[in-house]
């Protein structure tokens, strides 16, 4: 299946891009191995996960065309 | 909920006052008004923040913060937000939060919470741009 | 501490914002906004107030206010207390209060006490002026 | 001597005035009669008095020139 993801504050630095977009992806533990080989900094960050912008606490199960997103220690305010 | 590119306009403080005189049920209005600091890291000073967010989300969960500030304080009769996203210099407004209701104590209390609740539900991020243009991301405690 | 005749503009919201931005140590500015309620009382709606004061005493004591305040919060940068007197129409602004400070509890918190201090000891006076033109006193709880 | 006396809230409009002027007052006893003689239904109200603008809680010297105000439950805000 085809996943968005967008990486946010420091993230989209360290990945030096806000999205990406990744085809063939077989579930959440595949597409986080994909992105830990294309941006193996992230490993030095503290984030959550949000897919379809909802916070996920366990491993999401994906589906076609889902927005998964990277989001660092929120510092609104 | 509404994100403004660059900083909040005092103006829009106004606006909003006078907007919530047409509401004749309301006999307070809390505002909380955050700004830039210009805070010190390893003597460099800061010159401005740069605000970023996942918009769409944002917007989302703001209206969570509405519902929940609502259904906790009856009293309360509106809730406006506005947030910076980009540049923001020292001394301009990043964050404008106003609370609408009968009676003061609840204004004062609900307002409190809005501002709690949106440091740490909203994603929006910070990075601290010092005088020396190196910068430093932020997160709240 | 000013008295304004008649009620606060909102424009001075923003004059009192934009005035608070000079100052970069702060981070936070915390509002009360209190105005004038269409409340019932027997049938009758309030359609304005009148206040009257004890001008020289109500400075003296805001000076009072000032210090606790200041004293109490070592963060506070700046209180600013605009108060009405004479007619103030319903939805029309009576009070405005605006702390300053560098982090935001001290803000809210410092604000929401100076609010409850300009209760207790501003000589300040109010009678409700209902839609008939009967008046009532009131006092604060 | 010779004493100012205020009148505020709704004291200023159940005496008709908002002040007025004393003299040969003798004490504040003596300047607490006077008003009552010259206001009967200021008895009905609650209030506390100020003395050159301070609150006393009890009866107080009073000197030359003094300013006495009589002050209902303050209701600002």
């Amino acid at each position: 299946m085809e996943i968005n993801v967008l990486f946010f504050g420091v993230l989209a630095e360290v990945t030096g891009t806000g999205r990406k977009h990744y085809r063939d992806i077989k579930s959440f533990d595949d597409l986080k191995h994909r992105i830990w080989d294309d941006f193996p900094d992230i490993a030095h960050y503290s984030f959550r996960i949000a897919v379809n912008n909802k916070i996920v606490n366990e491993d999401p199960l994906l589906r076609q065309d889902d927005v998964v997103a990277y989001l660092p220690p929120f510092a609104g305010g | 909920m509404h994100l403004t590119k660059g900083p909040v306009a005092p103006i829009a403080i106004s606006e909003l006052v006078a907007k919530g005189g047409q509401n004749h049920d309301c006999g307070a209005h809390s505002l909380f008004i955050g700004q830039v600091r210009r805070d010190q890291t390893d003597g460099r000073y800061v010159r401005a923040i740069e605000y970023s967010a996942y918009e769409e989300m944002v917007i989302g969960e703001a209206d969570k913060i509405y519902k929940s500030i609502l259904s906790e304080f009856s009293d309360v009769k509106a809730i406006d937000i506005i947030h910076s996203k980009g540049l923001v210099k020292v001394g301009e407004v990043s964050l404008l939060v106003m609370v609408s209701a009968g009676h003061r104590d609840n204004a004062s209390r609900a307002c409190a919470k809005t501002v709690e609740l949106i440091k740490e539900k909203l994603p929006i991020w910070k990075k601290e741009i010092f005088e020396d243009n190196s910068g430093q991301w932020k997160e709240n405690e």
